[in-house]
């Protein structure tokens, strides 16, 4: 989905807080391994978990700290999940508990066809409602396969809870111009892009 | 006018305890997970596990072809762990002239088991929205200064694959046993911020 | 500029709350006074309050009100025309007085052209650093054109203090299926479209 | 983690005050302005001005003819003034096939001194960035629920051009007299968020 959690090349942004300042809060580790121990107990995947983080009202997402997105997202699975409700979530919290929004339909993955190292590819100009792991920098931008990956499940159908066989991601290689022309620093930009995701250039 | 109107949250560590308690009744979280689930983060999933991998690939050469050639059973021959959805990982070798450096714009995926847990800078929307497009001027700003000859080459961790940058060795270190060579590399180092050429013999 | 104001087709946003709510800010209509004073006053135009605004740090825009916004424009072009410094201006609010991002360059038309009514047009895939009035759902995207307004000042100049000739906008209709494929409510959309902003199709 | 870490500002009264001073020190604010200003808006750039455009074209052909080549002249025709940077005003006729809807999704440009100020729904981000992309499902969970037979055109007013909606004159209202028919048009009918159905003889 095309919300502001797909930050890639965004503008306005400012200075890189670097290095860290040390930072406790003693809740944030304790979402960790919450968040940790529903993932082994197969309550939800990463790619469920990362598209309820996705769903979060846009401010709340751009204005949260990191374990307050992570929190919100556990939070949103169990209540979809039916572990719990949202009402009882809040007479636990004491207060308002902000979820993300609601989950929309997944996909399938596409037709199997396969790309080599060297080859030229393009990413499919395509518009995806759920969730998706390709960023909209790269979405009908045309690069090269420098690197396969094994298979891993399809995310824009794990994302939904659907069966996603597996296929796998290629790091394809742009140059930084042709994707944003002369409004960037030159570079080569990789991407981990799945499979479903490409096309053979000159097909259309 | 009600952009920003939303109802105050509670606290979060009201609605911490209030998933800690839910998944707690229903059986899902057992008595000590979460202490024990921090303790082995804390001491397993650690920096030095990455930079113990760095020193000996820039001083065992077997070592160093199969870290580039599969970063997974490089690191797992070390003795160290990947979590289940940790597919893959990719090791990218800094030269003189080419530079790594790695992102997740869409989340903030990293190598959390081999480099140690994300830092703070590499989560923010600032470096996530800006190093793909403006990393030579991130870089600059974060202190690496980029001759124009060095061309910067940007991960985005948009797929199960995780990456780590293997530094170059600092020149003064040549000689030093492997040992004393993982003290000098750093996260930053790994995920691309720094090259470690502030290091002195 | 690529910042979080351009919103059109970003996904994730919720119900417009509508109708209205009751709602009275007594220091809003004051803004409003204020800012329109500025303004006929010559201290800056609208290009330049519009990019002001743009500038402001992702998290303040998505966070603020309608009339925050206007405050922090206003703020920020008085701070950059010289009439007052930051720390004034704080010492004066009693209180920290959050500011837009700086300014860069901005440019200069392009080569004069003219399109006919009816006429197929494409907008320029250009990536605009500074102040532009081509939302990002239409860069690259084939349209036709349906209205031509009289010259204008081109915004990319005018936002930044520049000497802005006039040039005509074009009211250029696309389909909806052509901006966002088949993640869309099927519709014609228009938008108005500087003359700089777009090339004859069968150039390149 | 300090995504949300920036210093608490001055309440707006306290920022406003402060712009409001400067002005006035630098000589730019004359004395009143803002009582004047502020009077004018509310007395003069009201939904009525539309509104009466919008009842003159459905009973006089001629008026309707101008207003549709030239909203702008039609618009000063009746007295009715622009702001220096509102250089064009498009009038779109909606039809029982095709209906118009206003948007302006960089900013919340709109023609305020024709329609009355925006509406906050208006201005809200949530409309602004949905109803270009989701025309049909944002106009029905506001309330107007079309037929798919009709064609809905949105406008999105990036350039200086100002666009109104001359909504369909209700059949129930054939042949009320023009200063009656100004009372039943809506700004929103003017925006394209309603289509006057809901108007009964």
């Amino acid at each position: 989905m095309d919300s502001l959690h797909d930050l890639g090349g965004k503008q306005g942004f400012g200075g890189v807080k670097y290095p860290d300042l040390p930072h406790h809060e003693t809740w944030e580790p304790v979402v960790r391994a919450l968040s940790a121990c529903a993932l082994r107990k197969h309550l939800y995947n990463m790619d469920e978990f990362r598209h309820a983080i996705e769903r979060m009202a846009p401010r709340h997402y751009v204005t949260a700290a990191y374990y307050e997105r992570h929190l919100t997202a556990v939070a949103t699975l169990l209540v979809e999940k039916g572990v719990v409700t949202h009402e009882e979530l809040e007479t636990l919290a004491g207060g308002a508990f902000p979820l993300a929004g609601p989950i929309g339909p997944g996909r399938l993955p596409a037709a199997p066809q396969s790309f080599a190292i060297g080859e030229t590819v393009r990413v499919k100009n395509e518009y995806v409602p759920g969730h998706v792991r390709m960023p909209a920098y790269i979405r009908g931008k045309t690069g090269v396969v420098v690197g396969i990956s094994p298979p891993y499940p399809f995310p824009d159908a794990a994302g939904h809870g659907m069966q996603a066989p597996g296929e796998p991601a290629y790091d394809v290689r742009f140059r930084a111009r042709d994707l944003w022309a002369d409004s960037c620093d030159d570079a080569m930009n990789h991407v981990g892009v799945f499979q479903s995701y490409l096309e053979k250039v000159g097909e259309d | 006018m009600a952009d920003n109107a939303t109802p105050p949250a509670a606290p979060p560590e009201q609605r911490t305890a209030a998933i800690e308690m839910v998944l707690r009744r229903h059986g899902i979280l057992p008595d000590g997970f979460v202490g024990e689930f921090t303790e082995h983060a804390d001491d397993a999933w650690v920096t030095s596990n990455g930079a113990r991998m760095v020193a000996r690939a820039w001083t065992d050469p077997a070592f160093h072809t199969r870290m580039l050639t599969d970063g997974t059973a490089a690191a797992r021959e070390m003795g160290f762990e990947f979590p289940e959805h940790h597919r893959h990982l990719v090791v990218l070798e800094n030269t003189p002239d080419i530079h790594n450096v790695i992102v997740c714009t869409l989340c903030s995926c990293t190598a959390y088991t081999i480099i140690g847990a994300a830092p703070d800078w590499y989560k923010d929307l600032d470096y996530r929205a800006r190093v793909v497009r403006e990393s030579r001027t991130v870089l600059r700003e974060m202190g690496l200064d980029l001759p124009a000859s060095t061309e910067i080459r940007v991960w985005d961790t948009t797929a199960d694959t995780r990456y780590m940058v293997l530094p170059l060795q600092p020149p003064a270190t040549e000689g030093w046993p492997v040992e004393k060579l993982a003290t000098i590399v750093t996260q930053d180092s790994m995920i691309g911020a720094s090259r470690l050429d502030e290091v002195k013999g």
